[in-house]
């Protein structure tokens, strides 16, 4: 959802608003930064928000009554609404700020979990899901009985939807989801879970951590119930992210965290909670940051979603163009035309830390390991993998860099 | 001193509905009252009204605790609503109250402004006896709870 | 705990280093910020730090391997080694970075109440708990039936302890106190406090907010099990705070939220928790602000505490001698020898929010309201009352400004 | 290609440890072994040993998949403690496996590094067959665990 006028993506532009870009690493090589899906850089104006905002109108919020107060307040509140807009959401008071993605989910078990599942009742996940999208509900299912079930991932990284009606049954009351694997890329059909799952009757949560960086996201036309996100994948600062609720959800559901702002009244006996989006922002929140993702989102928006998805697109079409010509490598998951700008690989005899260091050892960033993603990397019988990801400043020179020194890695080991 | 004009909002006409308020006390013929406060500032307003049988509210009281905009609020509210039908007063919605307090408002004081606003309108619906009249459900929601306001 | 050479503490020098305390409010009035007990400003050091940590050495943390990650993680991981110090820990893995003191007490609440209490047990709290250390309670008391009890505060503000025998039996597991209030600056005796806790063998927590920022802190000597405190009232970042825990403790505690970063190993069927401190940091941790906090850590200690409390009792001495001279206005709590840099007063026919109103009109930042400590307010048969709280940056001079403007204030409405 | 200083840590002792390593297999006379691995990249090492009545170690095997540091170090280790009584493998610390391994390593290798020595440790107290001997105590945290790595 972004409506005001856009200008064109020139990466090179681009990368002149990001000051880290133009570093090096082991004195002599340019940073190649390809670790976009762990966190991705903030632009000199997202760093010039926290400066502003520390150096001019900082002080805790929840409506004091002195000047700092009511500004920072109005600031943090504005940054709410830009979020309602990025993501389309009817009300600002459907925005709860947290630390990021992983307290999203937690919220949502901790509380719409613990008041509403119970023996019998199932929460459906795919087998491709992030820990944040699995343990919260592992963690449910050891406290209140409820049944974990997993939709299947295909050899070509998709989503296995043959058995969907077996797994979404009236049982099941909340399917949970991500709308982008942070390992493979793949990119779910979301509308057809949606729908299945209005069908039974289940509720559906998306974690949209590594979605909405790249892609236009609608929560009222996808018709989903909770979306969670963190402002460090999108170029906002780290410690802050959101969870979307729908208002007829998020105004029944019992708070999570206790303390300051979140009460309407206390008393030595009990308390009474306060109204959304309060009820759920216990405790001073992460004010500067949360104003640092509404200039983010701001930064973000002077671009066309289309550009940016033809852009990384692009980028994942030459990485799997250049890579498939290295022996002994493979790439997991689908095609780029069915996923998001991630390549992960594994190489036949070479380990991923050894590739990931020796790519950082000529200035290339990539990610090595399980990528919080165990039970994906299980189920492509592979301990570890390596895993570029792409994003807006990125550059195809950058993909050929990459290549070239997998290239070099496989002949270091003789491979 | 404070006579420069930031201070608009403690206009003289506030001022003395402050320290002189209208109709502070017991409605003698009262047939509806409702009390609500807002815990966050410990302001309370208790209204008393009296509502003759031809649906015309004859007599508005208030009484209660706080700062300067919300007594003084209350004191115009109560002013402005004696001779209104409770379909007028129920058409009498926020921004007619920050309208009739007549100076503008940070956020943060609207709430304080609004809160006899809320009582009035319960109190509409609130009858000192259950009388037959009582088809009006009690409504709900009709006063949009203002921001919560707690200060760490 | 501070160990290295400290400079003398001359405010007018330490303003320097305070960008935001050069500004005005409505346009002509120099802020004097006395909000400090809501939230503290940030010196350049500790924001040059959010701009070079952005624009250097940021990554995801959790040892990811190339060269940004590694930088990153190790200032992540001195920073913590530096809270350690500060607070003198005996290890940097009892330190858990949270979002600030409310999430740290909700994860005791919920890790080690969840598991440790049930019918028949009680958690001792005070009078003056702020709501943060008093709501995470109410709920553990509903989820486990476990009964809160009181310390009652007396007449001067100070915690009643008589009756403590009484109040604290074997059916104590927990006592959770304050070690500064946020309303009346109370200093409780935490040492008699901690005495009799472990007499009858329940643990201790201590709400420090207030205390940290302020007086040394020495939780080895001070044997206690549990600390909490916020980065943001230290001259710190917001959106980071700090859980100290008992290694003994934490590390037999169930973790809190999960996700990535906090596991050993994830199945569909389950996972198995990492060790501390990674057990209880589930997700993408607030890098950036942890980071700012050890800088914080790094220009308070540059200070000598002695210096630090004799200024800040020299500007409560003043304010008490000043303020006690307006008519109509009393102060709450303890005289200024028996408590912190806190003066909270009401005036007699004068709401809190018209005082405070009116101050902002004159460049005096305070706050008004129960201050998230709505028992305390009753307890002294107030609704709300008005607060001006001291830090190493506020002069003599500022209080006189306060003084002056309450007068001002007391006059416009006739008293 | 890779051959500045900057690869010190596939020095080409290391690199012939990975593709030769010395010992990697079965012991045909083990009496104790055990196996462990590090999830969070995947690596695993199991080792066998035989340990004489006199307490030596007389031979030391392992087996395992991991990256080139864990392999090459594995390798390593069990060339150094051929010969030595329990005590002295026992007294063969941490810091000793990183001097051995004879390369500088980041905190995040330095785990790989020492995989296959916490292995070893707990070898030393896992015989194969239950026997008298068994007054040693499974020993407890004798290996600190390495920090979790766990890449978002
Ligand atoms: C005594 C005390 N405890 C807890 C808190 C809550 O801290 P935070 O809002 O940083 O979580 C505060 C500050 O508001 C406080 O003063
Ligand atoms: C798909 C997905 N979900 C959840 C997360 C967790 O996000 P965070 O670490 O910001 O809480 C991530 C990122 O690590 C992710 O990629």
């Amino acid at each position: 959802m972004s409506t005001a006028e856009t200008v064109p993506l020139d990466p090179q532009q681009v990368r002149q608003d990001f000051p880290i870009l133009h570093r090096t690493v082991h004195e002599q090589y340019p940073l190649v930064y390809l670790d976009n899906a762990a966190t991705t850089q903030r632009p000199r104006q997202v760093i010039q928000s926290i400066v502003q905002t520390s150096e001019q109108h900082y002080a805790n919020v929840h409506r004091g009554i002195h000047t700092l107060s009511e500004q920072s307040t109005d600031l943090y509140e504005s940054a709410r609404q830009k979020v309602q807009r990025f993501i389309n959401a009817a009300r600002p008071e459907e925005i709860i700020f947290t630390r990021g993605t992983t307290e999203s989910i937690n919220l949502v078990a901790r509380s719409w979990g613990d008041a509403n599942t119970g023996p019998g009742d199932e929460i459906l996940l795919t087998e491709m899901e992030h820990h944040a999208n699995l343990v919260p509900w592992h963690q449910l299912a050891a406290r209140t009985g409820v049944k974990l079930r997993f939709i299947p991932l295909r050899e070509d990284g998709q989503l296995d939807l043959d058995r969907l009606e077996d797994l979404l049954t009236d049982r099941t009351r909340l399917v949970a989801v991500s709308a982008m694997s942070n390992v493979l890329g793949t990119v779910p059909p979301l509308e057809r879970i949606v729908q299945a799952a209005r069908s039974t009757g289940a509720l559906v949560l998306v974690d949209a951590a590594q979605w909405v960086p790249h892609r236009p996201t609608d929560v009222q036309a996808w018709d989903v119930d909770f979306l969670a996100f963190s402002g460090h994948k999108m170029l906002g600062p780290s410690g802050v992210g959101v969870l979307y609720g729908r208002r007829e959800l998020l105004g029944q559901m019992p708070p999570f965290l206790g303390g300051g702002g979140m009460i309407r009244r206390v008393t030595l006996e009990g308390f009474e909670p306060a109204d959304i989006p309060a009820r759920f922002e216990a405790g001073t929140p992460p004010i500067v940051a949360a104003i640092g993702l509404g200039e983010a989102i701001d930064y973000l928006s002077r671009f066309s979603w289309e550009d940016i998805h033809a852009h990384e697109l692009r980028l994942t079409r030459l990485a799997h163009e250049l890579l498939g010509e290295i022996p002994g490598l493979r790439i997991l998951g689908p095609e780029p035309e069915h996923k998001g700008g991630i390549v992960s690989f594994v190489f036949e005899r070479i380990h991923a830390h050894d590739v990931a260091y020796l790519l950082d050892r000529r200035g290339v960033a990539v990610r090595a390991g399980h990528h919080c993603a165990m039970p994906l990397h299980k189920r492509f019988g592979v301990g570890a993998s390596t895993r570029a990801s792409f994003y807006l400043y990125n550059t195809e020179e950058e993909v050929h860099r990459l290549a070239e020194a997998l290239d070099q890695v496989r002949q270091f080991f003789r491979q | 001193m404070f006579s420069s004009p930031e201070e608009e909002i403690y206009q003289e006409h506030i001022l003395e509905h402050y320290e002189e308020p209208y109709h502070r006390g017991h409605c003698p013929r009262a047939t509806h009252a409702h009390e609500d406060d807002n815990p966050l500032c410990g302001d309370f307003i208790h209204v008393e009204l009296h509502i003759d049988p031809q649906g015309v509210v004859r007599e508005a009281y208030f009484d209660g605790e706080g700062c300067c905009i919300s007594q003084a609020a209350a004191s115009m509210l109560m002013e402005a609503v004696e001779g209104k039908t409770v379909e007028e007063v129920e058409q009498f919605r926020a921004e007619d109250m920050l309208r009739l307090f007549g100076v503008r408002l940070t956020p943060n004081r609207q709430k304080c402004c609004l809160l006899s606003w809320k009582v009035l309108q319960q109190a509409l619906y609130s009858p000192l006896e259950k009388k037959p009249q009582d088809d009006s459900p009690q409504q709900q929601a009709a006063a949009p709870e203002p921001p919560a306001e707690d200060t760490p």
